[in-house]
């Protein structure tokens, strides 16, 4: 074995000579696997060493992600100066003709995943030393949370479909860790089942995907499939590029949490705040835009999946205007929250779908730190009122002022005010619904500005309910300490200037990174701004502050204010979710679990069993005929013989019992054997 | 036709699973050891079967079928059911000790092996001749007016027999009421 | 699909049937094994019509008269078991052994 | 080392454990200690054997036969003692003496009730020679013996040390118990399926050549696969595969596996899982499908929709069960359900998958099983309604189930995950001579299958290990994973991760032989 081993040891380094592309990046991109292997590593090193280091293992989990951090910024900036497109890998076994490969990659869109996941990555971990002291199971809330980053830095790192669903798989596993933290409350590891299980029925959307784009193009790298694609080759792959990319799209569903898949996302409230914190603004939801991205061609050149395009804008537009209603009518500062980073994923997916590229992203880049940033100062509201619900705060703006101040910038931006980072994300995404062709994307276009507007309203909705009014909850609020105020204050700043580093006419940095690809991708940046669509965006936005300023400012009495609102019919459903929940519950899991599961337990042991234990049974019961044959007939066939008419009379007389069913038996077997006979004979 | 084949027919997929409501609901009627959970077995079972002449194109015997027995008759049973006063819930006497079950298993057995043994050797693959569109009620009602009067008149008549002795045997004596 | 299947499935229910009236020990629940075989007969009378395209559709109308024999055996049955519940407060087959007079 | 390799290695490893069980009786039966310190430095040795041997294996040459001999046995038949090992027989047998090592290890402090550790360890050790020897057996009435005696350890094992409730059997309803039911039903089922077996080797024979000309040899068997045709084939294919798939369970043959492994002691459990149940699909891919090709591309639908049925099957069952050992038992069924989902593709993804998916099947589930044993030894319940806060009461042992549970479910990045999508991977692409359409709808079934194999898996850890303990478990003493346990799990924890990080560990071996058994069954 030992020497089975040394011998792989040579193939991987000739391995990694052989496959290795280096374009440019030296040894800052070939060393790029540490980006992945550093939190991971740090995740296992937490588990066994954790508890005997003086911060409990805190200091592991905020140096992996602080080193993820660095190298992040420092390869975006190297990306974008020096354009590295290089790919890693080493080979990790053969099954027939499949060779699988762990790897990394470094290309624009990668480099533009690790900064953020890192840079928001370091900022909550920073706040989640503070926010977790004093939890019960606080080392291991970070090593669940090391792998949670190092899981999605594997599937950012991924050069190859397989290995994209081992990090996809690695986050869905370290979400149900975490959402269902507090285990010991029946309903959160109910919610952790619940993303996990939704997940996992998306995941056979990957599984099935990544199985047939992977086998009909022969290859699972990423670059040597869209190379097939951007060169239009590959007639075996086209014919399955539809259902392929469909899979996909389902998987991207699933993470991204489109609708009617979305149901897991709200519920993942459960885990603690500084969780919610990194799933919604850098890692796990933002896995299926990336998937989209990362196989963005394979959807847009002719001849391959062009067609799931409108089903992506439809399904996109769907969630952001279905699920910013939902918003609108919830009471739990967090699900407020987690219903808008629905929305917004909707118009990221949407913007996959309308073939912008380059906007989608940049709403990913944008949103990661604005909403980073809401929830971030939405647990530090509720560590310091200690509860959820709306309606036990108000009137925090005097307690909390750097809290307030943040939450402000982070909503205004979320709502897309001008100039702030939200605006010039959505703005892009708007024009590019405007600038593709058909009927889905009119639909996505007119329902992306009513999400603006939709937005608008329920952010200002919280902003009144939370921080203007009176106290209504119990005891003194305060401000929270410095380690938590910090990281709201830089991810506010980068609320603030995030917008302009893809501002039209200003700058188009973010265009470059992320076309810094294997393969062409077009460019669609807008060079100048479009104002009729900018002008749309930001009245729509401005009209629903407007409204919300009315609704809600005033009326300190919110109880009342959301009785306005309570419009028949529409309230209900929304406050139902659609009744989707339900729908799932009642027709799908309950019945499947309840008498489904039962009936073929029931039928295992009483249909199949009924012949095993039948057949043992007949064998006795033949048994115990032979065995009385043998003793009384054969022993006695002489004493049976002198008596045979004696007893000839008396065993005909036994048959004539008078009971019906045994001349039934005698007329069935009778005919039996007379049929038989006359078919033989 | 290959088993591939045969399985790749949606009509065999359709024909599989009312296949299996028809047998399990037999399984019910012959074995269950609550009485209604039988008799809701022979609601599957018609009810399945009713899906088979549909699938033949059979369709007035099966909207027949289902409103005679479906309806009707299942009623008339669950009124024998309630009136002889046959325990609603699980009983082990409806069913013979399992040593006569062994004996009426083999006798049903081997009739079934006979029966099955002479429908494959005689149509071994024969497939349905080829269907245009389900027979129409109204040549079934021409043909049963015209070449099969003299059946349908001698079937009323028996109705109305029936209906008389069931009248008769059922009729409570008037002395025996009194007592 | 083939005629076997059909006819096959038909034999199964005839047998299954005739297992339960053989094996019943209620009277109702012979007269339903009885209907289970009626069943059977029916389904093998449709598949043979259908089978070979008759012209007089002579296999449906015959199921349907059977279908209605069905019925009247059912009124007639359930009667005699009705009565014999009566008199002997017992609708069990094994204690109706009357005929061995 | 010329004598290793010339055979006598091979044969060494297989009888060394007999030798070891006959020391074992010879060892009094007061000094339990001495007897179990023999037993496991057999264990061990032959252990170390096997390593040896995967040191010394060519892994350039997998494909073919190595560290083979043949001596004339029953001169009367032609049947004669041929050994060998090559990529596909490798890794089983390395696992059988793995796993043989952590189940005495773990055997230390945990004898079921009537104790009796001489007898138990025997039993053990003449089992490990049975697996052994059918991994390496390359004649088929060899295999036939050794296959043999597989059953009557376990057996006695399930009869002797088994579970003790009460039950009703169904259909019969007698009540008894369960240890004497189980035994019996395993013993009858798997010699049913042997009969059958045993004819299909015998008419092998028969039709291999003229009188004078007949072999029991597989290898030879194998190069004169033109011979077997037509019906004969068609039936011989049908007996054989009767008999592996009641060892494997295929659906609807699997109904003796969840009463033997719930009523096995836990190192029996973790042996028929972890073992016993591969000598099955290790019986498929060595013999039915290299002698008998094209009746297996004629088979190949039939099984494939077994296995997937199996799969959908198994994870209803799973959903409906409240015993947490019958749980894991039925999952078995659904994880050999993807194992015979690969072979039945007939592809060398496929039956690369099969193999590191035996593999995989084996560590996880003979760990869960190790978990439920000491979890009900401890609990003295195996209901799942009745637990609950198990990670509270036993972090580590909840972690440990935690990580079995997930890698059992087929988390990428544990053993689990390979087996499974390599196979859907196959299904999509099966033997060209099979029928596509209905291969990527296994594919698609199956897929959704992993689905419900999540769901199962998840309740079940939410059941058991999560909530608040119950008050009743207050004073019952609960300690958290002992020494034994821990080292006779942790290497199955590693060799989990190992697998699932780095599958080289297994396809490595296998590869070329598989790529090189199906180019000769199938050509091309």
């Amino acid at each position: 074995m030992l020497t089975f081993l040394a011998t792989n040891a040579n193939q991987l380094i000739l391995a990694t000579e052989e496959l290795g592309e280096i374009n440019d990046g030296g040894l800052l991109a070939s060393l790029a696997w540490l980006i992945p292997v550093v939190p991971m590593v740090a995740a296992f090193a937490i588990v066994f060493f954790g508890r005997r280091l003086p911060h409990k293992g805190w200091e592991l989990a905020m140096g992996a992600m602080g080193f993820v951090g660095l190298y992040g910024i420092l390869l975006a900036f190297a990306t974008m100066n020096g354009e590295i497109t290089y790919e890693g890998a080493i080979s990790m076994g053969e099954f027939g003709p499949i060779v699988l490969e762990w790897g990394w990659m470094v290309d624009g869109l990668s480099s533009m995943m690790y900064f953020v996941v890192g840079v928001v990555g370091s900022l909550v971990f920073i706040y989640a030393k503070s926010y977790m002291a004093g939890d019960i199971r606080f080392t291991w809330f970070f090593a669940s949370f090391s792998l949670f980053a190092g899981g999605m830095l594997v599937l950012v790192a991924a050069p190859n479909l397989i290995q994209l669903i081992v990090g996809w798989e690695l986050v869905g596993v370290a979400s149900y860790l975490l959402i269902g933290h507090y285990w010991e409350d029946h309903d959160n590891s109910s919610a952790a089942i619940k993303a996990f299980l939704v997940n996992k029925v998306a995941d056979v959307g990957l599984f099935l995907g990544v199985i047939i784009i992977g086998t009909t193009a022969g290859t699972f790298r990423f670059s040597e499939i869209l190379a097939q694609v951007a060169a239009g080759e590959n007639d075996l792959l086209k014919k399955f590029a539809f259902l392929g990319g469909l899979a996909l799209f389902i998987a991207a569903m699933g993470k991204s949490a489109q609708f009617p898949l979305h149901v897991w996302l709200p519920d993942a409230m459960a885990g603690p705040t500084p969780v919610s914190a990194l799933m919604h603004a850098a890692t796990m939801v933002t896995a299926g835009v990336y998937l989209l991205g990362r196989t963005f061609p394979l959807y847009f050149v002719e001849g391959y999946a062009v067609d799931v395009r409108p089903i992506i804008m439809i399904v996109g537009a769907l969630t952001l205007f279905l699920t910013g209603l939902i918003a609108l009518v919830q009471t739990d500062l967090k699900k407020v929250l987690a219903y808008s980073t629905l929305s917004q994923l909707g118009y990221m997916v949407a913007a996959m779908g309308a073939g912008a590229y380059t906007a989608a992203l940049f709403h990913l880049f944008t949103h990661a730190f604005f909403k980073g940033l809401l929830f971030l100062a939405a647990g530090s509201v509720i560590h310091s009122v200690h509860s959820n619900e709306m309606t036990d705060m108000g009137g925090l703006r005097k307690y909390m002022p750097t809290t307030y101040k943040t939450f402000v910038i982070g909503s205004l931006a979320l709502a897309g005010i001008f100039p702030l980072a939200g605006f010039w994300s959505k703005d892009e995404i708007l024009v590019a619904f405007g600038k593709a062709s058909g009927g889905a994307a009119n639909f996505a276009l007119y329902l992306g500005i009513a999400g603006a507007f939709i937005t608008a309203l329920y952010m200002s909705r919280a902003v009144y309910l939370t921080f203007f009014g009176e106290f209504k909850g119990h005891g003194t609020p305060h401000e929270s300490p410095k380690m938590i105020t910090v990281p709201l204050v830089v991810l506010a700043g980068f609320s603030l200037v995030a917008g302009l580093i893809n501002m039209p006419g200003f700058s188009s940095w973010f265009t470059e990174l992320t076309a810094v690809r294997f393969t062409v991708m077009g460019d669609y940046h807008p060079k100048a701004i479009n104002f009729g669509m900018a002008a749309a965006g930001l009245s729509a936005a401005l009209l629903g502050i407007l409204i919300g300023y009315v609704l809600w400012s005033k009326d300190a009495e919110t109880q009342a204010a959301r009785d306005k609102f309570r419009i028949p019919l529409l309230y209900p459903l929304l406050e139902r979710k659609y009744y989707i929940d339900d729908l799932y519950m009642d027709g799908i899991v309950r019945p499947l679990r309840g008498p489904v599961a039962r009936a073929v337990d029931w039928f295992n042991g009483h249909v199949i069993d009924l012949f095993v234990n039948g057949a043992g049974a007949l064998a006795k019961f033949v048994g115990k005929y032979v065995y009385r044959f043998d003793q009384s007939g054969l022993d006695s066939a002489i004493i049976a013989s002198a008596a045979a008419t004696g007893a000839g009379g008396s065993v005909l007389r036994l048959l004539q019992s008078g009971r019906v069913q045994q001349y039934a038996v005698m007329i069935f077997a009778g005919t039996v054997v007379l049929v038989a006979g006359f078919i033989i004979f | 036709m290959s088993f591939g084949d045969w399985i790749g027919q949606l009509e065999n997929w359709v024909f599989a699973v009312l296949a299996f409501g028809t047998l399990a609901g037999a399984i019910l009627v012959v074995h269950s050891r609550n009485v209604i959970h039988a008799a809701l077995g022979l609601v599957l079972t018609l009810g399945s079967l009713a899906g088979l002449f549909l699938l033949l194109g059979a369709e007035f015997v099966a909207w027949t079928l289902v409103m005679v027995y479906i309806g009707a008759v299942i009623v008339l049973f669950l009124f024998g059911i309630m009136i002889t006063r046959a325990p609603l819930g699980y009983e082990i006497d409806l069913s013979h000790p399992t040593s006569v079950k062994v004996t009426a298993a083999i006798v049903a057995g081997s009739l079934f092996a006979l029966i099955g043994w002479a429908f494959l050797d005689a149509f071994e693959a024969v497939e349905f001749a080829a269907v245009d569109g389900p027979t129409r009620t109204a040549d079934i009602g021409i043909s049963m007016f015209t070449n099969y009067v003299i059946p349908f008149e001698v079937m009323s008549f028996l109705l109305l027999a029936a209906l008389i002795g069931g009248i008769v045997l059922a009729r409570q004596d008037p002395e025996e009421a009194d007592e | 699909m083939i005629v076997n299947q059909f006819l096959i499935l038909g034999a199964a229910v005839f047998a299954l049937g005739v297992y339960g009236v053989l094996s019943r020990r209620n009277a109702v629940m012979v007269l339903l094994s009885v209907e289970l075989m009626l069943g059977a007969v029916n389904l093998n009378l449709v598949v043979f019509d259908r089978a070979f395209r008759d012209e007089l559709a002579a296999g449906q109308i015959f199921s349907l008269f059977v279908i209605a024999i069905a019925a009247a055996e059912v009124g007639i049955g359930l009667a005699i078991i009705l009565l014999i519940f009566r008199n002997r407060s017992s609708a069990n087959v094994d204690e109706l052994d009357l005929m061995k007079l | 080392m010329g004598w290793f390799e010339s055979g006598w290695g091979l044969s060494l490893i297989v009888f060394l454990p007999l030798v070891g069980a006959v020391a074992v009786l010879a060892v009094p039966k007061a000094r339990e200690e001495l007897q179990k310190v023999v037993a496991l430095g057999f264990a061990l040795v032959t252990f170390g054997l096997s390593i040896v041997l995967a040191i010394q294996f060519d892994y350039g040459a997998s494909e073919k036969i190595q560290f083979g001999t043949s001596r004339e046995w029953i001169a009367a038949i032609g049947s004669n003692y041929t050994v060998g090992v090559d990529g596909i027989s490798l890794p089983m047998i390395v696992l059988s003496t793995f796993i043989t090592v952590l189940a005495i290890v773990y055997s230390w402090d945990h004898w079921p009730e009537p104790r009796n550790p001489k007898m138990f360890s025997m039993l053990i050790l003449v089992l490990l020679t049975g697996m052994v020897g059918t991994f390496v057996a390359l004649d088929l009435i060899l295999f036939f013996v050794f296959f043999e005696i597989v059953l009557l350890p376990m057996y006695f094992m399930i009869g002797i040390w088994g579970d003790r409730t009460e039950v009703r059997i169904p259909v019969i309803g007698k009540v008894t118990e369960m240890r004497l039911y189980a035994s019996i039903k395993f013993f009858l089922f798997t010699l049913f399926g042997s009969a059958f077996m045993l004819l299909g080797f015998i008419a092998l024979y028969f039709r291999s050549g003229p009188a004078g000309d007949r072999t029991f040899d597989m290898i030879e068997l194998a190069a004169r696969s033109d011979l077997f045709t037509g019906s004969f084939a068609f039936w011989v294919f049908a007996a054989l595969a009767l008999g592996f798939a009641v060892k494997v369970p295929i659906f609807p043959f699997h109904t003796w596996l969840p009463d033997a492994h719930t009523a096995a002691p836990t190192v029996g459990s973790v042996l028929l899982a972890a073992v016993l149940l591969k000598l099955g699909t290790y019986a498929f891919i060595r013999i039915s499908i290299p002698i008998l090709p094209q009746e297996a591309l004629n088979w190949a639908p039939a099984i494939g929709i077994l296995a997937v049925i199996g799969i959908i099957y198994a994870s209803f069952a799973c959903l409906a069960q409240t015993d947490m050992k019958r749980l894991i038992a039925f999952s078995s069924v659904g994880h050999m359900g993807f194992v015979m989902l690969g072979i039945a593709t007939m592809t060398d993804i496929g039956f690369n998958a099969a193999i590191i998916g035996m593999v995989a099947h084996g560590v996880i589930t003979g760990l869960m099983f190790f978990i439920a044993g000491s979890m009900s030894h401890r609990y003295h319940t195996r209901e799942m309604s009745r637990l609950g806060g198990n990670q509270k009461l036993m972090p580590i042992m909840g972690a440990i189930l935690g990580l079995s549970a997930m890698a059992s479910l087929g988390l990428p990045g544990l053993a689990g995950f390979w087996g499974e999508f390599m196979s859907l991977l196959a299904a999509f692409n099966p033997n060209p001579a099979l029928n596509v359409g209905l291969f990527r709808t296994l594919m698609v079934i199956g897929a959704i299958g992993t689905v419900l194999t999540a769901g199962y898996l998840l309740w079940m850890m939410q059941k058991v290990n999560f909530g608040e303990p119950r008050e009743s478990w207050d004073d019952v003493d609960l300690h958290d994973v002992d020494k034994w346990e821990m080292m006779a799990w942790v290497p199955l924890v590693i060799s989990i991760i190992a697998i699932g990080v780095y599958p080289r560990i297994v396809t490595g071996a296998t590869n070329d032989a598989v790529v090189e058994l199906i180019k000769n069954a199938f050509g091309g």
